[in-house]
């Protein structure tokens, strides 16, 4: 056939075109169509996993520190982004998810990156106000609380804390003639080893932070408590589940 | 009108031709144009010619007293003759100087070498 | 009777002035020039005061050399008889010697031996003027050799130059093998006629053919081919032409072959009358279809501007065969017209070509380029020329052109003869091709890009710039008033080479004969130039108008100021971003379709000028055996 | 004259001549480009229309980390391109260098070369995505003609 | 007063604005049904009149290479030889020029456009444009055989006497006894014209001498702003003259009682005309080679116009 396409194009000719009018038609993307990065700061446990795995190195992390903590911001730049999805795997907390939002044009590429960012308090935040046995009941705490969290009573010779209101100024510690007043540390949960550990390191290679380190020779497991954001993959990934925070 | 002389030039004429195209030598192309112009000449001197006839010189007095004691040859023939015989010399001297500067250039005279201009 | 003296004048003049050149010219250049300009300016003022007599009011001039007078109708001495055909050529051949003596002035100084060039030159003029104007056959053949040995000189004038002596030795041997040719031709005719006046001869053989006067006409066709450089006896010519100087290649393409046409035209119209059979016709439009399309489609291939060139005035010539072989009022009328006009644009094309030369140094394309930035008048002048030679309308090569191909299709359209149909296309398909080479030569040698070693070129002195400013100022003019060149000039030239009666009558001494004979007129209102160029000038002034009017809006045109001139900048040639090197197309690289397809063609053309001067001589003897035997089989 | 310079004012917009150069892309966005000329998306119903010489051009849209190779001609390609022009950069390769951030060959983001108008992210942006890029670069056109007549 | 109505005629009826109006009309038609034939929606009718102003609005720079003048004379020179084309050809019956043209003359004229985009491409002293130009001229080669050949046949089958090649003789042969296309004979002629209409206009299978990908649109490389506004619509007034020249010569003029009527059946036909010749054989086919484009020309489209000069010539 000399010209295969001329019936195809006469054809086409009458036929309704397929195009699909764009602007005025608004088009969806497809159900799990890899678009705009959402990021949900309050799930994030800053562990840096996707930082770590992002090839393209779009994701930045930025540590301020602000008076009730640290600010922790993440910035994925989407002009950056390679949109392969690995992070959203990789994040345990499944704080990352791709929408299906694909409009990612702008004048401005400023506007094309994902900010969210969290305080985290630093340790003290649940610690408790406790009294010592060296009291004399003086009242001065109760009075210099700003928030009075503190009652005291002269006559049966008690003295309560409430704890939701205090602030953990530590107002009422310098306050305190008898010096008896400290903040005490709940036992704070501590990652700690069982006894039927094996030393097979799989806890110490997958701490984002190289917290764990075992010595298989003299069979010794230590973990530096400052480091360790309790993040829980080594418990996850530990064969003999002998990990655990108390 | 004696036929040999036409045989002759028309002969000296393709001679003369023959020799032009299939020689490779320069001078004897000249010598072939030579030929063709001496048998031209040959061809236009037997043109005029009426035998039996004298001369054309005579004195007026002849001419006068009657023309038929006297029959010429056709003088206008021998007259282009002349001119061609000269025309033919000046051909063959320029024609020579050329194959003489061109020995001097090329130290050849071969056509088959002498071929820088073609295409 | 003043005007009878004038033509032998003016010849005579010329030779005199040779010699005088000689004798006088060679030390000092300045009497040198005044003598020639002298006497070339004295040729063409005689000539052209000629046009009143001869063209306006219709006479016919005869003048007997030493007043030789026939006696009862019998020519005895030689008679110049100047009627409206021959003068029609002598004017602008008349016209070409004074242009081409106040380029060569400027153009030859860095010669030397200039006495000898000048003695040459006049002899050329000379030659050509006698020839047009001598109504004697033998001293047009002597015309014809004065004009052979001046132009073989002149061709190798530069002997230094690669090629200038070989092409003047082939020139010389073709062209005396064609001047024997028509010598024997002659003396065949005084054995019938025993006559050598042209206007007797036309009389005695107008009805009787007898196989002599056949074979005579045979060879006098043969040889004027060769001095028109017709198809197959082209080949020494466009050497010669190459090496020539500009000014004498100028001389070649305008006179010397409008020689061989107004032999040609002489022998077939007036002398033995024979055109009004069919077979005559179709062989002349035959050899001119041939010459027009081998010699376009040859010069599309070459790489020499002034070869290029040259292979197209063979073609022009191909053209004017053609048209007189219609034989019919408007065809010749074409051809003359179309004769006259290949003299001016081609003689402008070479005298462009010489500036070049001037300029440059050298003509071969591939080295050229750009240089319409440092020789922009040579260029317009060049533009102008290649659009003239090319046919378009405004200018005089359409309005030849078109009434060839009108003259032709009517041809063919009365007798049914799809010959001339052929011809019709094969010529508007060659004046397409020759303004295909003529579109190479202006990008490979004017706009291309400027090559860093031509930076020093500057454009030609003001002496030779105004030869071509008059040459193109003609083209221009013939081109859009070819109307009144037509009823001036044209008209009583074509209405005497169908006349030869007429021409018979006067010669033999009874003027009152000259406006004898059936007169035909042809009407050309189809096309009125004037119209268009109304029309043209109202265009422009109104696109003009808009121009101004509309206010500067943003797009205003940047100029390449020369203080921004980075090489890649804003203004450098868009070359897909690289550095913009030197990269110029140049013409050998041009046509790659049409040349793919025509290979097999032109290698067989490529191997028929091989530069052998046996087989140039051996094609010229061929071809006029050819003619020979078609002028016997079907002319009888 | 105004009508007329109004008519020209307007169509700035209307039809937008696009040049593209690719310094170094993997081809992906390169196709995406001339997808939207396709049936299915048409940008031609805008007036889109791809044009082969930069002076031609008035939207010239960039895609690919800018390799050294390609950079000088990036650069002598941008000034060529006639006035009221802007420049969109298709996918994240212009803006960032993508995956080939930090390699030894690459010559840093487009906003170093040339101020980008219109940034389209995604890497191989939907057509659908290019279309809304390239509509936007338009409207700019209008805009950049306009601070040119001043 | 015959100035005036010259100029105006020159100028607004059959001249300038008529012809341009029309011709980016026919462009923004060819573009819209060649996109339907795609089965895509396409541009806007008007798109061609918005591409031209455009353009008007752009910078226009001049290379440094270039020739200035005569690079920027080259496009008004072709547009002033097109106006003076639109003249000639009797739009709805109309003739504007009661001197009849000549079909040679129009053959020549339709030569200066393509040679001024030639000189103009050749001044601006790029390389591309050089290639550009060599494949344009070759062109030309190709399409002038077969088109001599069809204006042939037309003259052999109506022309007379002195004026064997004029329009008027072929406006008035067709209303005499029917369009020409009826002719048997002619078939072929008309058939071979509208395959050179393509080639003329540079549309694309034939349009290798400005193909945007391999040699950025050859001659018109360096142009931009107003020259390349004004070639454009050089282009699409060749297409309209084309057209106009093919309704003219082969389906001839129907004339109804008013102008108005007459002029819009004829800009119908020309549509019609172009959408045949050009769109559909632009939406079917690639862009040829510059050797098989002069092939094509030189064997088929001469051969059947050929045909059909002998078929006339044997008195058909």
């Amino acid at each position: 056939m000399m010209f295969p396409y001329l019936p195809l194009a006469i054809r086409n000719f009458f036929t309704r075109p397929s195009t699909v009018q764009f602007p005025k038609v608004p088009v969806e993307a497809k159900k799990n169509y890899r678009g705009w990065l959402a990021y949900d700061p309050e799930k994030c446990v800053n562990c840096g996993m996707c930082i770590k795995v992002c090839s393209p190195s779009a994701i930045t992390r930025t540590v301020e520190p602000v008076e009730g903590g640290e600010k922790i911001t993440y910035e994925f730049n989407m002009t950056s982004c390679t949109f392969c999805a690995t992070c959203v795997d990789f994040c345990s907390t499944k704080a990352i998810h791709m929408t299906e939002n694909y409009h990612m044009v702008s004048e401005d590429p400023k506007d094309l990156v994902t900010v969210g960012s969290r305080i985290k308090e630093t340790k003290n935040k649940n610690k408790k106000l406790t009294c010592g046995d060296a009291c004399v009941f003086c009242t001065l705490c109760a009075k210099n609380c700003p928030e009075e969290a503190i009652t005291v009573d002269r006559a049966e010779k008690k003295w309560e804390v409430d704890h939701s209101a205090c602030v953990k100024c530590g107002i009422c510690v310098e306050k305190c003639p008898k010096k008896c007043l400290s903040f005490e540390e709940p036992a704070e949960e501590k990652l700690t080893c069982g006894d039927d550990c094996v030393f097979c390191t799989l806890c110490a290679k997958n701490c984002p932070q190289d917290a764990i380190t075992v010595d298989r020779a003299e069979k010794k497991w230590e973990v530096d408590h400052s480091a360790c954001v309790k993040c829980g993959i080594c418990v996850d990934k530990c064969p003999k589940k002998c990990l655990s925070f108390q | 009108m004696i036929i040999i002389n036409f045989v002759v030039s028309v002969l000296l004429i393709f001679l003369g031709l023959y020799c032009v195209c299939t020689r490779k030598n320069f001078i004897k192309i000249v010598m072939g144009l030579g030929i063709v112009d001496y048998g031209v000449n040959l061809f236009i001197v037997s043109v005029g010619f009426n035998d039996g006839g004298t001369a054309p010189i005579y004195a007026l007095s002849d001419l006068t007293n009657g023309a038929a004691s006297h029959f010429f040859v056709d003088p206008v023939p021998q007259a282009l003759t002349l001119t061609s015989i000269v025309i033919g010399a000046c051909v063959q001297a320029m024609a020579l100087s050329f194959v003489i500067m061109l020995y001097k250039r090329y130290q050849t005279i071969n056509a088959d070498e002498i071929r820088g201009l073609h295409g | 009777m003043m005007y009878a003296h004038f033509p032998v004048i003016a010849v005579m003049g010329l030779f005199l002035g040779a010699f005088l050149v000689e004798i006088f010219g060679t030390k000092n250049k300045y009497i040198r020039n005044t003598i020639v300009m002298i006497f070339v300016l004295l040729a063409a003022v005689l000539t052209f005061a000629l046009i009143k007599p001869v063209m306006v009011n219709g006479e016919i001039i005869t003048y007997w050399m030493g007043s030789w007078e026939p006696v009862e109708g019998w020519a005895i001495g030689i008679g110049y008889e100047v009627d409206a055909l021959g003068l029609f050529f002598g004017l602008f051949c008349a016209a070409t010697f004074v242009l081409s003596a106040i380029y060569s002035f400027r153009y030859m100084d860095s010669d030397d031996h200039l006495g000898h060039y000048y003695t040459l030159f006049l002899m050329l003029c000379g030659g050509v003027l006698g020839l047009v104007f001598t109504g004697d056959l033998f001293n047009m053949f002597i015309m014809v050799e004065i004009i052979t040995f001046a132009s073989a000189a002149l061709a190798a004038f530069r002997n230094y130059k690669f090629g200038a002596l070989e092409a003047g030795f082939k020139y010389l041997v073709i062209g005396s093998v064609g001047s024997s040719m028509i010598l024997f031709g002659v003396a065949l005719i005084y054995l019938q006629t025993h006559t050598l006046n042209i206007a007797q001869i036309g009389n005695e053989m107008a009805g009787n053919l007898t196989p002599v006067t056949i074979l005579a006409l045979g060879l006098l066709i043969m040889g004027f081919s060769v001095k028109a450089f017709i198809f197959p006896f082209h080949t020494p010519v466009v050497d010669s032409y190459a090496t020539a100087p500009a000014p004498i290649s100028m001389m070649f393409s305008g006179t010397v072959n409008k020689i061989g046409v107004l032999g040609l035209i002489r022998v077939l119209y007036q002398m033995f009358r024979v055109m009004d059979k069919e077979a005559m016709q179709m062989t002349l439009v035959v050899i001119g279809m041939a010459t027009m399309f081998i010699a376009v489609t040859c010069a599309l291939a070459q790489h020499r501007l002034k070869r290029l060139l040259a292979y197209h005035s063979i073609s022009q010539v191909g053209y004017v065969i053609m048209a007189i072989g219609l034989a019919t009022p408007l065809g010749v009328t074409g051809g003359l017209f179309h004769a006259m006009n290949h003299t001016v644009f081609k003689g402008l094309l070479f005298l462009c070509a010489g500036a070049v030369f001037y300029a440059a140094g050298t003509t071969n394309m591939d080295k050229l380029g750009g240089l319409s930035k440092k020789m922009p008048l040579t260029c317009a002048c060049f533009i102008v020329g290649a659009f003239a030679i090319s046919g378009i309308p405004p200018f005089n090569g359409f309005a030849s052109k078109w009434m060839i191909y009108l003259a032709a299709y009517n041809k063919g359209m009365e007798t049914g003869n799809f010959l001339y149909i052929a011809a019709t296309i094969v010529a508007v398909v060659t004046s397409v091709m020759t303004l295909a080479s003529f579109i190479k030569v202006t990008q490979t040698v004017f706009f291309g890009q400027l090559k860093a070693t031509n930076d020093y070129i500057r454009d030609v002195p003001l002496s030779m710039r105004i030869p071509m400013w008059i040459g193109s100022a003609l083209c221009i003019f013939l081109g859009v008033g070819y109307n009144f060149v037509n009823k001036t000039i044209l008209n009583p030239a074509m209405n005497a080479a169908f006349s030869a009666e007429r021409y018979f009558d006067v010669m033999m001494g009874d003027p009152a004969a000259a406006s004898a004979g059936t007169n035909y007129t042809i009407n050309l209102s189809v096309w009125n130039p004037i119209l268009w160029l109304v029309l043209f000038a109202i265009v422009f002034a109104a696109v003009a108008i808009a121009i101004i009017t509309t206010k500067k809006t943003v797009g205003k045109v940047m100029l390449s100021g020369s203080d921004n001139q980075d090489p890649d900048g804003k203004y450098a040639v868009f070359f897909s971003g690289e550095r913009s090197q030197y990269s110029h197309v140049v013409g050998s690289d041009m046509f790659w379709g049409f040349r793919k397809n025509f290979s097999k063609y032109f290698d067989v053309f490529h191997k028929f000028h091989n530069g052998n001067v046996n087989d140039y001589a051996t094609y010229c003897v061929v071809g006029g055996i050819i003619i020979t035997i078609i002028v016997f089989i079907f002319v009888r | 004259m105004s009508v007329l310079s109004k008519i020209i004012a307007d169509s700035a917009s209307k039809s937008p001549w696009i040049y593209h150069i690719n310094t170094g892309s993997c081809n992906g966005c390169d196709i995406e480009l001339v997808a939207v000329l396709t049936p299915r998306y048409d940008a031609e119903r805008f007036g889109f229309k791809l044009t082969g010489s930069p002076r031609h051009a008035d939207i010239v849209v960039v895609s690919g980390p800018i390799t050294t190779q390609s950079e000088e001609r990036l650069k002598r390609t941008l000034e060529q391109v006639p006035e009221p022009k802007c420049v969109v950069s298709l996918g994240s390769c212009p803006q960032s260098g993508n995956v080939f951030k930090g390699s030894y060959s690459i010559e840093g983001p487009l906003e170093k070369y040339v101020h980008v108008d219109v940034t389209v992210a995604g890497c191989t942006p939907k057509p659908e995505a290019v279309i809304e890029g390239l509509y936007k670069a338009a409207g700019i056109l209008k805009k950049k003609r306009e601070a040119m007549k001043k | 007063m015959i100035v005036l109505t010259t100029i105006l005629q020159i100028l607004i009826f059959p001249g300038f604005l008529f012809a341009s109006f029309i011709g980016l009309l026919l462009a923004g038609i060819d573009r819209k049904v060649l996109a339907r034939m795609q089965h895509r929606i396409g541009p806007p009718i008007i798109q061609p009149m918005y591409d031209f102003f455009k353009l008007c609005g752009k910078e226009t720079i001049v290379p440094a290479a270039a020739n200035r003048h005569v690079y920027m004379l080259a496009p008004w020179a072709s547009l002033c030889s097109l106006i003076v084309m639109c003249l000639f050809i009797p739009v709805g019956g109309l003739t504007f020029f009661s001197g009849n043209a000549d079909l040679i003359i129009i053959i020549y004229l339709l030569t200066i456009p393509a040679v001024c985009l030639i000189i103009g491409g050749s001044s601006s002293g790029s390389p591309y444009a050089a290639v550009g130009i060599s494949r344009e001229m070759v062109t030309m080669i190709a399409y002038e055989l077969p088109l001599i050949i069809v204006f042939l046949a037309i003259a052999r089958v109506v022309g007379r006497g002195e004026l064997v090649f004029s329009i008027k003789t072929v406006a008035e042969y067709q209303i005499a006894n029917g369009a020409l296309v009826s002719h048997i004979a002619l078939i072929p002629a008309a058939i071979a014209f509208l395959l050179i209409i393509p080639a003329e206009v540079g549309t694309q299978p034939f349009d290798t001498a400005e193909a945007e990908t391999e040699i950025c649109e050859g001659p018109l490389v360096e142009y931009s702003g107003k020259p390349l506004a004004l070639f454009k619509l050089n282009s699409s007034l060749k297409m309209f003259i084309m057209s106009a020249l093919f309704t003219t010569l082969f389906i001839g003029v129907v004339y109804t009682g008013n102008v108005i009527a007459d002029v819009v059946i004829f800009v119908a036909i020309c549509c019609l005309v172009t959408i045949i010749c050009m769109t559909l054989v632009h939406a079917v086919t690639a862009r040829l080679k510059i050797e098989h484009l002069f092939k094509f020309y030189w064997t088929v489209v001469a051969g059947i116009a050929l045909v059909s000069l002998i078929l006339v010539w044997a008195g058909l």
